[in-house]
Parts: structure tokens; C-alpha cells; sequence
């Protein structure tokens, strides 16, 4: 794969930060987007605004039309069986939260268990800490080895009769560590036990197919697939969104309106509540048009290069200790150096024009675990190229000097 | 295009005077319809007999010209015959209102035709297509025995 | 005010509906943008974009600063006293909904009173049926008098002991009717009862000043407000903040997190989880800038002006029935033809080229109350004239025509 | 500008050996700060005499180079002098970081002058600027005797 030209396709680079090129390693942070995500929400603005769904002149026919497009696009994408099971949400964390409340007010009860990660990002566990305070339910977490990943059979030890739903992510945002959703999923259907999966780092970087995972639910994060913000999307099985209770009550989402009672609609309407995120979601058809472009099979395969070169040139230094060896790995490289904190290492590296993050990546659980409180991490997009490592991996070595170690 | 070929006289006739507009006497099988965006209700009332024939149909209802004249069109054209046939007038109803085509079906009449036809505007108003289905599908609805409210949602 | 020049500022006024100018009354649904806006976001992915908050790079930096600054903006704007009462949500429905979540779950108990009014959105209805369903709680509404607007007398022999919260409109998006919000405020803090006001079609057509106003919490969509979809504001007194619990969990919202137990910090970080519409609300600085630089009270006059020429005009035709008639009203003007479905003369109008609204507009209490199933909208914005309410009239005029009467 | 003026000599040596990093013997008022951007936490302890003056003062703690450096060099400056003249500093310290004005006081030496203005590199780090004061403000609540944990937040 030609990085040079998918760059091109980034405005972004064009920048220099303090006066260097910009290498950016904080995708699962939020990624960048290519222009013609961009040029299609300014289009949009430009050409064919209006409110979707609720009037019926020309504009808010085309609006609706293209907004519907992107639902299309994406059930093609994920496999989904049906655009009924695509809902957008604001973000991941909405699309989580919506299922542990609809969910957990439905079917979870005073003594329930929830089956989480000590992976988890704080979006699959704060959710399920509301549930557990609401419902007096119990949370478990599956323990995390040395290597950063979940082994199944923590997972299977802690299910029980009690087990209501099992809350887990598809690829963790610190180690990289990919979870065997489908082995997971077979294990929960023997105990009819849902599975929702947190598809946050999934989406950008895996291939996606709901038919094949199988999981009941599916929380995706647009802006981390380089899609605009202020765009989530929630899929759903079908079955669980025609028993679950509404989420947001508002305009859209109604069917007949009295002063003692109200009636709801089919999915994915029933949750989509308010003025939706019209120009967001139409600019993201066009960064499934741009992933499909690269295709999916190419993305993989061009990141599992670069993550291999980086963590070879990285474990070189004997100064760094890299968090986490999962076998299925991601990309995704969290590392600290000796002696030196992870805010500092940032900052040096900024001056390079690398751009890291540093910080818990709301995972404090699992830092807890790793006996740290916070950690560089560099994480990759279809952009990044062995150039950007070889950046990475000197600015490194800077760190090193300045810190005079 | 004129504006006029989506409201044609026939529709805005069936619009404002519909045929069978009441509850028809002696029916056996119900349904209601409901379009929550605009508000356009409809309640269908069926006559079906052993044979599966359409003895009498009517409606209740209120919506626009669209909806109100399509549900009287379509009481006056499947009044008499069997549901099989019904359904199949449907089919092609729906095919001219998304797709532009003829409806061409043997046992229509030639008036018949030519009033299902006048419908025919609403291919260039997709968001009018549901107000043009809507009793058509409480028909099949009550037809079938369902019991749940038909909905046409965004 | 030259409407003109206000339009050439929007670029949608620059296409043509069905070969015709576009004539927008459809600002009360969402409004258009202004190129400044669509350019903010256009900018700012493709030279600053980075998730705000949680990087300590360059392009973090600048990005959490942008974010920032809108909020610093729009308390001015609206004269909050401080940041920490602005909460950035994806629209006004979801401020609502969180509001009447967090607020109905601490202070609201079987048999309390939640009082509302007739004239209200699905928005400020269903969220409170959803406390109504949870808590056993009554929602009592005030009632709309014929000329479309809530008797203050109403509301204060509503109010009892068991009034937990007031929630109304400031401006009805169907009859215009403007409620003497500040009045309802004195009453309501004789009996320490918060009030919530549904500031949508306030935000954009009224001055708004929270001192002034006194009001608890008011809630804003800023797509009406010529800015871009995907936002909403919450304001809320920073004394209800400090007592109300979280809504939404994820990253961002915590402050430690452990598994036994998870702290929060205060707002408005408490309520904004996971990431936020980071361009969108940096766009939105720009329609703050847009309203700031026409001048609020411009925009004011100007509408009046308008209003009062299309209500005469449009009153002469002897066919229509204006909905509602309040003393006190913003720029809406909601009707119907004898004869003729709203729907159909929404169709009619579009092939004029001109946008309105038909249907209940998320007001099925009112519409049934009124004793009709839907009405046709006219709605106007910044840039609407006199001309557009002549192509209007003359547009009305056809559906007569096409009727036959 | 070079990195280094912000990872200083003095900087990197009090972040490396920072002073005072125990709980110190006797101290009468203590608190706690935490930036939960970061992880960075202080904890510090203060001996308060009647006069307001700062007998003694020292911190525990974990964070980034500057927030530790931050911490050591402050228990340095202020330990022995007044609580007012601390708040004195505190504010001339915090202007420096966002002005890049000059630190200028009286009862300051001129090692400690130098050493305070070690940190002066933080002002073009705008996002480091909470690791620098966070020890601070954590002095300031303990001595005013507020219970709750200091936080910087987003
Ligand atoms: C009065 C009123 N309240 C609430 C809303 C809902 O706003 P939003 O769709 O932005 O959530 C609207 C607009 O649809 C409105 O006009
Ligand atoms: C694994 C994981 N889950 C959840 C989230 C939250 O996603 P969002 O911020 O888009 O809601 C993130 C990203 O921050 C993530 O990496």
C-alpha cells in the first residue's frame, strides 16, 4: 500500500507541527479524515440541507434520502441483517449506554450478574456501574494476564445462572489484544446469556460481520473510522430492539401521543429521538465509500506490517517495557520508559511532531493492573508507514537523552 | 410536469367525495392503518367471503387528497373480486408509484384502469408513495387476520 | 436589514428547487447555515482535528481550545455565570432527557407533580412520561386557550405541594405563542420549584439572558440556530448540577474508577461522556459570531416586521385558518386550508419552490386540542423576507387553484 | 526553542530526587490533589504554626517530571515563610507560567529565584501547566483546611 498517496487523501498532512511533518499515532484516540468525508459534509450544508423524516418538501426528501443511504451502506458493511438493526447514536458511549439502560431496566435485576473485562474502557463499564447501582445487580470482571488479553476460559468460569449479560471489547484500546468474539458468543447462546461487544477499535482495523460474530449488540465509534464526530452507531439484533423499552423520548421516535399515554414505533426509529445528526452521518457514507476503497482485507494487512516493524524497533530499546504481548494483536502499542512519565514523553515527542497520547486511555482498571498509573501509547491508521515508525522510534531515543537516560 | 398530473380530477374527485366512506354492513374482518408523520389514519372494513372474494369492502378515515382518494379508488376497483387478484392489483400499483410502470391486469376494466392509473403523479413524490399505500396495506392487514395496527414509519 | 446580503451568506440560496428560487420557511424545523459555519468545520478537520481533552499534542491542544472557546462564547451569549453551567449535548432532546433523568431520579417520587403545558414538543412531553412511567409520578398539563398560548392564571392553579418541576416552552413551535417565562420563574420560586424551559425556538428568535430569565435549566438546539447538526446545549444552574447525578457513563466523565466503586468530578465534565461533537461545536462558534454580528435585536425586529406582513397577508385569503392568535409571538405561523390537507399543500408549495412544513410538528396534544390531525407551517429565519411572503401567498393561491376552490 | 528549556537542569533534578517526599514529622494539615486527565497525584503535608507560618511542609506522590519537580521546589521555597508570603509566590509563579512574567519578590533569594524559574519553560506547554500547579493548589487547600481532593480537570 502506497501511504504517500493515502496521505495525500488527508488534508491534515499538509500541516507542520512545529515545523515538522506531522506523524500522528493517536487513531484509536480519533483518526483523521480524508477529504472527501470533509468536501461531503460541506456539500451537504452547501446544497441539501434540511431536517430529515418530518417534512416534505424537495430538501427534506434528498436529506432523508442520503441520510437512509448511509444506514444501507453500513448494514452492507457490518452484515447486518436488516437496516432496522443499524441505530445512530452520538457516539459509542451513547450506544453502550442506551443498551445497559434499556436493557438493564427490562431484564437485569437485584442480584444479576454483568460479565465485563478488567480490558474494558471505561464506556463498557461505567454504563453497567449505573445498572449495578440502579438494579443492585454485581459486576464480575474476567481477569487480564501478563499479556494483555482475556483467556476464555476466565470468561466461562465466571458465567452462571445469574449471568444477564456479557460486556466485552472486540480489540482493547491499551494492549491491542483481540478478543475470540465468537467463541465467546457460542459460549454465552449455550446459556441464552446476550453478548454485547464494545467494536470501538474493531471497526476501524478488523473486518466486521455480525453474521459471522454473532454478537446481540455492536457499538461503533464513526470518528475512529474516519467519519466526522457527533456520530455513533449501536447494531442490534433485531429481536432485543422489539422487546427493549425506548431510550430518549422526543420528536421522531413517537406514534400516537395522548396526555395519558404514548405509543412507540418499530426500531430503529423508537431510538432515534430529536433532530439526529443529519450531516454527520451522510459524510460518514463516504468514509465506508473510502474503507471499502482501500479495502478492508488491504487495511489489515498493511497495519499488521506496520505494527510488527514498530514493535521489533521499539522492544530495542531496553529503556521501554511494552504493556501487554497478546498472541491476536491489534494496532495498538502501549509503552512506557523507564524513568520517565508518559506526559513527559508526549510532550517530547510533540516537538518532533509525533503525535502519541498519554494518559489511563480510560482503561484505570486495567493500568491498575499493569502497576502503572498511565502510558504512551501510539496507535495506528491506514495512513501510517514504517517512516512514521522509524519518527516514532527517534523521538524515543530523544526522550532518552533529555532525560539523560 | 405540471402540478395537476399528480392531482388529477380523478383523484381530487375521489379526494373530496370518497366512495364507500363508512362501515360497510356486515363485515368480518378489520384493520386500521396509520401514517404517525402526517397523521393519516385509515380503518378498512372487509366483507370477505368463504371463497376468499372480496363480497364488500369500505373505509373510515382522514388524510390528504392522496391517501383519501386512493383509499376510495381502491374500495371501488377490488370490490367483487377475489383477494388473489387483489393482491396482484396491488403489486402493480405499487410498481407504477416507484418504478413509473403500466398497470396492466386482465380483469381490470378499462375504467378501472384508468382510475387506478390516475395515481400515477405520485411517482415523482416519493414521500407521497406511503399516503398512496397506506389503505392498501390495512386492506392486506385486515385481510390477512393481523391484528396490529398497519404503520408507515419514516 | 438587507435580506439579500443576508442570504448571499448562506450558500443553499444559491440552488434551485424544481427550477425555482428556494424559498426556506422552514427555519423552525432546522435552520441553514451560513458559509462561515460550514467553513469552520471544514477548517478545522482539515488543519487542527485531533479529540479534545485527552492528548497532551499540539493538535489536542489546539483542538480542546476551540472546543473551549465556544463554550466561553456562548455563555456570554446567553449570560450564564460560568462554563461550568453549559453542557454540550447531541441535540435539545437529549438536554431534556437529561434533565428530567437525572433530576427525576433524586427528586421525584410516586404521586409528585410534573407540570407542563399543552403547547409542549414530544421533547419536553415524553421525557417526562418516561419519569411519569418509572417513578409514579403525575404529569399535569396547563391548558392552551384558543389563541394558541397558556393563561399564566393556568399554571398558577396547577401548582401544588406536589409540583416537583415546571417544564414549558419559551416560544411554541407551532402557534408562536412566547411565554412570560420570567413571570412563571417568580411563581414557581415562591415554592422553590426549578423550572425548565425549552429554549429551541427561543434560542434562535428571542434575546436570551438567564439572569434575566432566572429560569433552572434551558435547553438549546443549535441547528436552529444556524449551526450545525449533532448539538444541543443544556444550560442548568450550577447548584442542580452539583446535587444531580451523572447521565451518561464513559471516558472523560470519571474520576477514579475502580471496580468496587467510580467517582465523578463536576460538570460539565460529569455529563459529557465519551467523545464529543468536537468539530460541530467548534463550527458552532461561528453561528454564536453570526447571530453577535447581524445583532440580536435586528434579528428580532426584523422577524417582526416579516411576521406582521405575512399574518395580513395571509389572513386576507379567506380559505385559511391561522392556528392560533397569541398576543406575544415569535415567527411562526402555522395554518390550514379549508379543503386541502397540509400535506398536499406542502406538495404544492415545494413545486413553488417553497419549503414549509406539514404535519403535527411534535405537537399532537396541541393539534388534537386545536381539533385538527395536522397543519401546514410557515417558519421564518434571518433570512427570510417580504418577497418570500409574496411567493407564498401567490403559492397558497395555486393549492386553491389546484383544488378548485 | 529547544525541549531542553523546558526539561531544565534544576527540573530534571528535582524530578529525579525530588525534596521533602515524605510525610513529613507533626504537620497539622494535609491534602490531597489529583489531575484524573493524567493520573498525576499529590498529597501533601503542612505543619502550620499560629503565626501562619510554614514550619514544615513535604508531599507524597506520583506524576510527569514537572509535577513532581513542581512539588519538591515548592516544599523548598516556602518551607519557613509565611502563609501569605507562599500565596504571594503561588501567584507570581502561576502568571510566569501563563504571562512568562518574571518572578519577582523580595523575601525570594536569588537561588531560589533561579530555581523557581526553572519551571518558567512550562508557559509554551499550555497542557502542562495543571502539572506544574497541581502541588499547589494542594498546598493552599491543605492550609485553608478544606476537606475536599483538589482537581484539575479537563
Ligand atoms: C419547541 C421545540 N422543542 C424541542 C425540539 C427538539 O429539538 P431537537 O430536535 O434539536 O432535539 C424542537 C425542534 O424540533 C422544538 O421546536
Ligand atoms: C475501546 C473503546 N471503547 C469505547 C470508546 C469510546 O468511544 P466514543 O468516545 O466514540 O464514545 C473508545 C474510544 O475512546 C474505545 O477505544
Amino acid at each position: 500500500m502506497d501511504t504517500k498517496v493515502i496521505k495525500s487523501k488527508f488534508p491534515i498532512f499538509k500541516n507542520k507541527i512545529k515545523g515538522k511533518p506531522l506523524i500522528y499515532l493517536d487513531s484509536a484516540n480519533s483518526s483523521q479524515k480524508p477529504k472527501t468525508v470533509i468536501d461531503r459534509i460541506s456539500k451537504f450544508y452547501s446544497k441539501e440541507f434540511s431536517n430529515i423524516g418530518r417534512s416534505v418538501h424537495s430538501l427534506a426528501v434528498t436529506a432523508t434520502n442520503r441520510f437512509e443511504e448511509t444506514r444501507d451502506l453500513l448494514k452492507n458493511f457490518i452484515n447486518a441483517k436488516s437496516t432496522e438493526e443499524i441505530i445512530f447514536t452520538k457516539n459509542a458511549t451513547e450506544a453502550i449506554n442506551l443498551v445497559a439502560a434499556t436493557y438493564g431496566e427490562k431484564f437485569i435485576n437485584k442480584g444479576d450478574e454483568i460479565l465485563i473485562t478488567e480490558l474494558e474502557h471505561h464506556a463498557n463499564y461505567v454504563p453497567w456501574h449505573f445498572v449495578r447501582q440502579r438494579k443492585g445487580a454485581i459486576i464480575k470482571f474476567a481477569e487480564c494476564n501478563d499479556k494483555g488479553e482475556v483467556d476464555i476460559d476466565k470468561i466461562k468460569k465466571l458465567i452462571t445462572n445469574k449471568t444477564k449479560i456479557i460486556a466485552i471489547t472486540h480489540l482493547s484500546n491499551v494492549t491491542g489484544a483481540i478478543m475470540p468474539i465468537k467463541k465467546i458468543v457460542d459460549l454465552a447462546s449455550e446459556k441464552k446469556i446476550p453478548v454485547l461487544v464494545d467494536g470501538c477499535q474493531g471497526a476501524p482495523h478488523l473486518k466486521i460481520d455480525m453474521q459471522e460474530l454473532g454478537c446481540d449488540f455492536y457499538a461503533i465509534s464513526c470518528h475512529k473510522m474516519y467519519g466526522p464526530t457527533g456520530v455513533g452507531v449501536l447494531y442490534a439484533k433485531k429481536k432485543w430492539l422489539d422487546v427493549l423499552p425506548p431510550y430518549q423520548g422526543g420528536g421522531g421516535m413517537i406514534e400516537e401521543v395522548k396526555k395519558d399515554n404514548i405509543t412507540f414505533p418499530g426500531s430503529p426509529t423508537k431510538y432515534e429521538a430529536g433532530t439526529l445528526q443529519t450531516a454527520e452521518v451522510v459524510g460518514f457514507s463516504e468514509s465506508i465509500r473510502f474503507i471499502e476503497g482501500v479495502g478492508i482485507k488491504n487495511i489489515i494487512q498493511h497495519e499488521k506490517e506496520i505494527l510488527e516493524y514498530g514493535l521489533e524497533k521499539i522492544k530495542k530499546n531496553n529503556s521501554i517495557r511494552i504493556i501487554g504481548d497478546p498472541k491476536n494483536r491489534g494496532s495498538i502499542i502501549s509503552f512506557t520508559i523507564k524513568g520517565i512519565h508518559p506526559h513527559d514523553i508526549a510532550t517530547i515527542l510533540d516537538e518532533e511532531g509525533v503525535a502519541i497520547r498519554a494518559g489511563h486511555h480510560c482503561c484505570q482498571i486495567l493500568h491498575e493492573k499493569m502497576g502503572i498509573a498511565a502510558s504512551a501509547r501510539a496507535s495506528l491508521g491506514i495512513y501510517n508507514s514504517k517512516e512514521d515508525i522509524d519518527v516514532l522510534s527517534d523521538a524515543i531515543k530523544k526522550c532518552n537523552k533529555v532525560f539523560n537516560n | 410536469m405540471d402540478i395537476k398530473e399528480l392531482y388529477q380530477e380523478i383523484v381530487l374527485d375521489h379526494g373530496k367525495n370518497p366512495r364507500n366512506k363508512k362501515k360497510c354492513e356486515g363485515f368480518n374482518k378489520d384493520a386500521k392503518g396509520h401514517n404517525p408523520l402526517c397523521g393519516d389514519k385509515v380503518h378498512v372494513y372487509l366483507k370477505l367471503d368463504d371463497d376468499n372474494k372480496v363480497k364488500d369492502i369500505s373505509f373510515e378515515g382522514e388524510g390528504c387528497a392522496i391517501s383519501m382518494a386512493s383509499a376510495s379508488i381502491m374500495t371501488e376497483t377490488i370490490k367483487g373480486k377475489e383477494f388473489n387478484v387483489a393482491k396482484k392489483i396491488l403489486e402493480h400499483f405499487i410498481n407504477m408509484l416507484k418504478e413509473g410502470s403500466k398497470i396492466s391486469i386482465n380483469s381490470l376494466s378499462e375504467d378501472e384502469n384508468t382510475t387506478m392509473m390516475s395515481l400515477s403523479g405520485v411517482k415523482r413524490f416519493p414521500m407521497r408513495v406511503k399516503c398512496a399505500t397506506l389503505a392498501w396495506h390495512t386492506f392486506i392487514q385486515a385481510a390477512e387476520g393481523k391484528k396490529e395496527t398497519v404503520k408507515t414509519e419514516k
